[in-house]
């Protein structure tokens, strides 16, 4: 049952990052990331971490790609222009290596997925759902790790400001 | 605040006055500043009386105040911990109470001296800096600890000298301090680092401990250990080979010259060597090597004192004088006695030094004694002050030096071996520095003004600032000294030898056989001390207040070369430069020049010429699109992820 | 297997959604197109933590995706604003007509 | 799981959905009534006894009236922006409790749609998805009024999310937990202090309470932060080429956006469903908790229409000064305050 359930959000999940990847509007790819990142949140929370995924949204969803969006807007973007130089070395290596790692990765990643240490101290399913658990080792064992991504955090902020100011005219 | 006061607070009283006056001295003004720097020093002077005071009249039990884990490396371990005893409580009395002084002392003298607003807050901030390193070295509880305090006196030493930095003898004198007590240092670390091979640790405690019950144990080793550590405290303490630091540290500001090069830093040799009793005393080849160090360095800097004309130069040379008498006493294994030499000396020099301070400046700033003379009536203060610290020296009784120059004498006379000689020795030279004390005496105070107009017009006391702390400390000169009567004056006479006992440890096999010497010998030996230090003033009062000099002008003349020599002081420091600083100079000069220069810039601009070469061509690979650089990004990985699926 | 989706599946899928990030990142022009494929490739990751923390019985999957959110955060702040300059300078977001850093 | 297990579900999750938007038809003429009051006027008065039938009226006047698309517009997600809306609306009110638990007939009933963990960051995610319908009717219309309106509308509710959710967070920090029923449970009883007051979270933290009512104003575009659809500036802003019903669901959204945010701050700030000295058990206790919720809803959604009728509209600078420089600082503060409260009670 709930497998069927990630399965169907993990392939509405790959259809919308191939809509995002293959559409020429960089609006619409937004709008497919959207759906994409939403059915990734479903996905989550059928892996017991309903935080993460609520995260997620909030900050994927409802931030990160909402700026994109608004920078769409700001700068209206067309659509991408044919372009005129063709760069027939720079097309096929790239397919040629996307395929090639597509196939490298999955092959891995099935070799591995079968061989799984069993961990002594696992918790169990209500304890990895559990909100509550996690904020305490995030604000124990890895609180120097959560003061660092907020000083980060500053810093990209501070720098966002500068980068995207205006030249103030004197 | 929670009394007793813990020993931390002392020495970060001073730091905080430091961090003040550093930081925003400039900008508040010299009596702000003045008020800081004075502030602390008698802030911490009450601190650690209030711990003194239970301490000396209490049970003198030794405390120790661990205060945090230091260091922590495997199974070594040095944590900050800070100990008072009677040897540091000793330390301590006069530590702090002298460097209150002389910091009043130095409102007055800096006032006078001119000084930027800049240089003054400088000034006061050293001086804080100095007492909390001071501190830090005297109240430590491990080598290491005692090491930070040692090399912070010797930093506050170099940047007080230099304080003239735009002179250029001032800022040689402090560089030469500098590198000479480098040398010591070097042996106090070599010290350590034996101690720590040896002994495992390097607290006092642990380590006195060790060494007292297993003697035979660490036998062999503690004589290259105490070579080491004596070393150090010969560069500290200006003994010969390292004494010529001392004399041209003189450039520094005369409180300078009081507290750190007369009363203060300048004893950590000793209360370093005093410290490791129980370590010397195992290694007794050792011991009579410091007593012999000792005697000649006050025989040979005595000698010096003699010819020279400067006034704080005498000084400087009774000072390294002085302290070779105490090296001398803790040779002959007579610990106390040296430690309350220490005492005495720190309060009669200080007294001394802010003399030749107060002179210096009413003769505006000329310390020439040839062009003083009867400043006797201008500054009676001064005089009186200075003739009782002279007195003292000089070892008058009941003046402070007599009790412990003589203390040291009789101790080394009942030294087994070459003890008589050294009794000898320094009986000699206690004349000698009767004498050549009396001589600046009499040139200075006695006879008629030899000066300018200008200088005799402008002769004045001094302000009360600087008069306050001579007569306390000229008084001092008078009194510190019955804290050690000897023995005939009674069993109990002696307050300062029982108080320092529990320092010298009982060592397991090692007898304390010490046999009182009779009474009669004891008031001989006392009589004979007093005929020759009286005989050495009478001497020089006679040639140089009466005569007005022309017996020694007629001595000098008639043996002019011995004279010149003398007044060269050896011509020692050329000796260093031919033998040592000339050759690593040239060394110097070699490798930069054909190290440096040829193979080392040679092996960079090859590496770069290289390098430029290979970007010259391989720039191209630098196309500007970012989907290129992608793409090969992507391709290295893809050769990542082969090379991991392959060891799959 | 704590919970039960297969492990087989969830990394199925994070290779999948990553792989058409490498796509995207490799073949298209438009630079919001390009960062967005990172963006998927960086929740192909995510998807693996959360895979293996749920398989193993630990928070760390969840912790570290929880820093990879609030790092991805500050990328597409930081990226954002690199190409609003950019844009105001050039007036495309073409990758290949932004070539001025070149030998 | 039983069918009637199912059935419960399904009429928890459900109920709601159908009868917030019934809500909105009364609620439509009371802020008309309102309003009337407000500016001295009678009001809607004709159709139906006391003008209450007016907002049906109006209802079946949308529904009837040509739906128009403009030429240009991005026809799919001009169509689906406005659902958007509607939907996100709908969401949220799934994790507001209206009742205890009730146990009827062997069967544990609560009183809320779902009770998650991470409830309250569920509000904030569906909050995300609401700012899309506006930014993508904006933007799909084509209009350069709707363009505007889109992009201060995602710009200000981006700004004012973080002071909500800040202000909520010393809620949360209250409670120990996201979920709102452990929020509700938490403000039960007297206050410890003063024994004659409740302990709602909104003695503690009034300030938190002052920047989550302002902020849920600016969230749900009213008055006097209903920039994104400025009349005098952007004609209606991003719902502009909107008519017919796809206009009304926009207007459906909002009324219930505003009760939806009545209602969650009667929740955090004060009990909820809850009495003070009331406990409720067995059907007549969920029916009158359900009451004292809707009652302090109703207070709530009165003071929305209050406001909207008294101040004006902000400029668009002192919209962001007001958000970034006086809301979100005041929202720190209060987080910090009602740290050291934890912190004291701890200690105790």
């Amino acid at each position: 049952m709930e497998r069927l359930f990630f399965d169907a959000a993990a392939l509405l999940a790959i259809l919308f990052a191939g809509l995002m990847v293959v559409g020429r509007d960089p609006v619409k790819s937004v709008l497919s990331l959207v759906v994409s990142f939403f059915a990734l949140a479903a996905c989550y929370v059928l892996l017991l971490a309903p935080l993460i995924a609520v995260l997620q949204v909030i900050v994927y969803a409802g931030a990160i790609l909402v700026l994109f969006l608004f920078v769409l807007m700001l700068l209206n973007v067309g659509r991408e222009q044919p372009d005129g130089a063709r760069r027939p070395i720079q097309t096929v290596l790239g397919s040629l290596a996307v395929v090639v790692f597509a196939g490298l990765l999955l092959g891995m990643l099935r070799a591995t997925g079968t061989r799984i240490p069993i961990l002594t101290e696992a918790v169990g399913p209500e304890g990895l759902a559990d909100p509550a658990a996690l904020a305490r080792l995030l604000f124990s064992d890895y609180l120097l790790h959560f003061e660092a991504v907020s000083v980060l955090l500053l810093a990209a902020l501070v720098g966002a400001f500068v980068l995207a100011r205006r030249e103030e005219a004197p | 605040m929670t009394f007793p006061l813990p020993l931390w607070v002392l020495p970060l009283i001073p730091l905080a006055g430091f961090a003040v006056n550093s930081l925003l001295g400039t900008r508040l003004g010299k009596s702000f500043v003045s008020a800081v720097g004075v502030g602390a020093a008698g802030l911490v002077t009450l601190a650690a009386y209030s711990r003194l005071l239970p301490f000396f009249g209490g049970s003198h039990a030794t405390v120790i105040e661990p205060v945090a884990n230091w260091i922590t490396i495997a199974n070594f371990s040095i944590d900050i911990s800070f100990r008072l005893d009677p040897l540091s409580a000793l330390m301590l009395s006069f530590v702090t109470f002298v460097g209150f002084l002389i910091h009043v002392y130095a409102i007055g003298y800096m006032h006078g001296d001119h000084a930027t607003d800049a240089g003054y807050a400088r000034f006061f901030a050293y001086l804080n800096l100095f007492l909390f390193a001071m501190l830090t070295l005297v109240l430590a509880e491990s080598f290491l600890l005692m090491f930070v305090g040692w090399e912070g006196v010797g930093l506050c030493s170099y940047l007080l000298v230099g304080y003239y930095f735009d002179r250029e003898y001032a800022a040689a004198a402090g560089r030469k301090a500098f590198v000479v007590n480098r040398i010591g240092d070097y042996g106090f670390l070599l010290g350590m680092f034996g101690i720590f091979a040896a002994f495992g640790s390097l607290n006092y405690t642990e380590v006195f401990r060790k060494a007292a019950e297993q003697p035979a144990q660490f036998g062999p080793v503690l004589p290259v250990i105490c070579l080491c550590l004596f070393i150090g405290a010969m560069g500290k303490s200006a003994q010969v080979p390292l004494y010529v630091w001392l004399p041209d540290a003189m450039a520094g500001p005369t409180p300078v010259s009081a507290l750190i090069h007369a009363a203060t830093m300048v004893t950590a040799g000793v209360y370093m060597v005093a410290r490791c009793n129980v370590l010397f005393r195992l290694a007794p080849d050792v011991m009579l090597f410091v007593a012999v160090i000792g005697c000649f360095t006050a025989l040979f800097a005595g000698t010096i004192a003699i010819a020279q004309n400067d006034l704080k130069k005498v000084l400087a040379y009774s000072t390294i004088s002085q302290l070779g008498y105490m090296f001398l006493a803790c040779g002959v294994g007579a610990f106390p006695v040296g430690m309350f030499h220490v005492m005495t000396h720190a309060c009669f020099k200080a007294c001394l030094f802010l003399g030749a301070g107060s002179v210096m400046h009413s003769m505006s700033d000329d310390l020439d004694i040839r062009h003083m003379g009867g400043l006797k009536a201008k500054m009676p203060i001064t005089y009186l002050t200075f003739l009782a610290a002279t007195l003292a020296i000089a070892g008058i009784p009941p003046f402070a030096g007599f009790f412990s120059k003589d203390a040291i004498l009789s101790s080394s006379f009942e030294a087994p071996g070459l003890g008589k000689l050294l009794w000898f020795i320094g009986l000699f030279t206690a004349g000698l520095t009767a004498f050549y004390m009396f001589r600046i005496v009499s040139l200075t105070f006695y006879g008629d003004f030899r000066g300018t107009k200008e200088q005799a017009h402008h002769l004045h006391e001094s302000p009360s600032s600087m008069t306050f702390p001579l007569i306390v400390l000229g008084l001092l000169s008078v009194v510190a000294g019955w804290l050690g009567l000897p023995a005939v004056f009674g069993e109990h006479a002696n307050v300062i030898g029982p108080f320092l006992a529990p320092v010298i440890a009982p060592i397991a096999g090692h007898e304390a056989a010490h046999e009182a010497m009779p009474h009669a010998t004891e008031w001989l030996l006392m009589a004979v001390s007093v005929a020759v230090a009286a005989s050495g003033l009478y001497l020089a009062y006679n040639w140089y207040a009466k005569e007005g000099g022309r017996t020694p002008a007629r001595l000098a003349a008639s043996y002019p070369g011995v004279y010149a020599l003398v007044a060269d002081k050896y011509r020692i420091d050329e000796l260093y430069d031919a033998l040592f600083v000339r050759p690593f100079a040239w060394l110097a000069r070699a490798l930069w020049k054909v190290v440096d220069v040829l193979v080392i810039d040679g092996v960079l601009n090859a590496a770069a010429f290289l390098v430029e070469l290979a970007g010259d061509f391989l720039r191209f690979l630098q196309t500007g699109n970012v989907r290129n650089y992608a793409l090969t990004f992507f391709l290295g990985l893809i050769a990542l992820l082969v090379f991991v699926v392959g060891a799959m | 297997m704590i919970g039960s989706i297969p492990l087989s599946d969830v990394l199925l899928v994070s290779g999948a959604l990553f792989s058409i990030g490498v796509a995207g990142a490799l073949l298209r022009r438009n630079a919001i197109q390009i960062f967005l494929s990172i963006e998927l490739m960086m929740n192909a990751a995510n998807l693996a933590l959360l895979g293996y923390g749920a398989a193993l019985g630990t928070h760390q999957g969840q912790i570290i995706v929880f820093f990879v959110i609030a790092i991805a955060a500050a990328e597409a702040a930081v990226g954002l604003a690199i190409f609003v300059a950019l844009f105001r300078h050039t007036e495309t977001i073409d990758v290949n007509k932004i070539n001025l850093l070149k030998w | 799981m039983t069918v009637l297990d199912w059935v419960i579900v399904a009429l928890r999750v459900v109920l709601p959905a159908l009868i917030l938007p019934a809500f909105v038809i009364p609620l439509v003429w009371v802020e008309r009534r309102v309003a009337a009051f407000i500016q001295d006027r009678p009001g809607p008065n004709r159709v139906g006894p006391f003008g209450l039938m007016q907002s049906p009226a109006d209802i079946l006047k949308l529904f009837t009236k040509e739906d128009t698309v403009p030429a240009s517009a991005d026809k799919f997600l001009f169509l689906l922006a406005p659902g958007l809306a509607v939907l996100a609306a709908l969401s949220t009110f799934a994790i507001v409790p209206f009742g205890p638990t009730l146990n009827i007939a062997g069967h544990s009933i609560p009183m809320i749609g779902a009770d998650l963990s991470i409830g309250l960051l569920y509000v904030f995610a569906i909050e995300g998805i609401a700012v899309y319908s506006i930014v993508l009717a904006g933007w799909s219309s084509n209009d350069k009024f709707a363009l505007m309106g889109g992009i201060r509308s995602s710009a200000q509710i981006i700004s004012y999310e973080l002071a909500m959710s800040t202000a909520a967070a010393g809620v949360v920090l209250a409670a120990g937990s996201f979920r709102l029923t452990d929020i509700v449970v938490m403000q039960q009883g007297g206050h410890h202090i003063l024994p004659f007051l409740p302990r709602w979270n909104v003695f503690p933290q009034f300030f938190g309470f002052l920047v989550f009512f302002i902020s849920a104003f600016a969230e749900t575009n009213r008055l006097p932060f209903d920039l994104p659809e400025a009349e005098a500036e952007l004609v209606a802003g991003y719902h502009t080429e909107y008519s017919a019903m796809r206009f009304g669901s926009y207007f459906l959204a909002e009324y219930i956006n505003v009760i939806v945010a009545s209602a969650m701050t009667a929740t955090l700030y004060f009990g909820g469903w809850s009495l003070p000295g009331y406990h409720p058990h067995g059907i007549v206790g969920g029916v009158v908790s359900l009451c004292v919720l809707a009652a302090k809803t109703a207070f709530f959604v009165l003071v929305f229409i209050w406001v909207r009728w008294t101040l004006p509209r902000f400029r668009y600078d002192q919209l962001m000064k007001l958000g970034w420089k006086a809301l979100l600082p005041l929202a720190l503060a209060n987080l910090l305050w009602v740290a050291g409260l934890e912190m004291y009670r701890l200690a105790r």
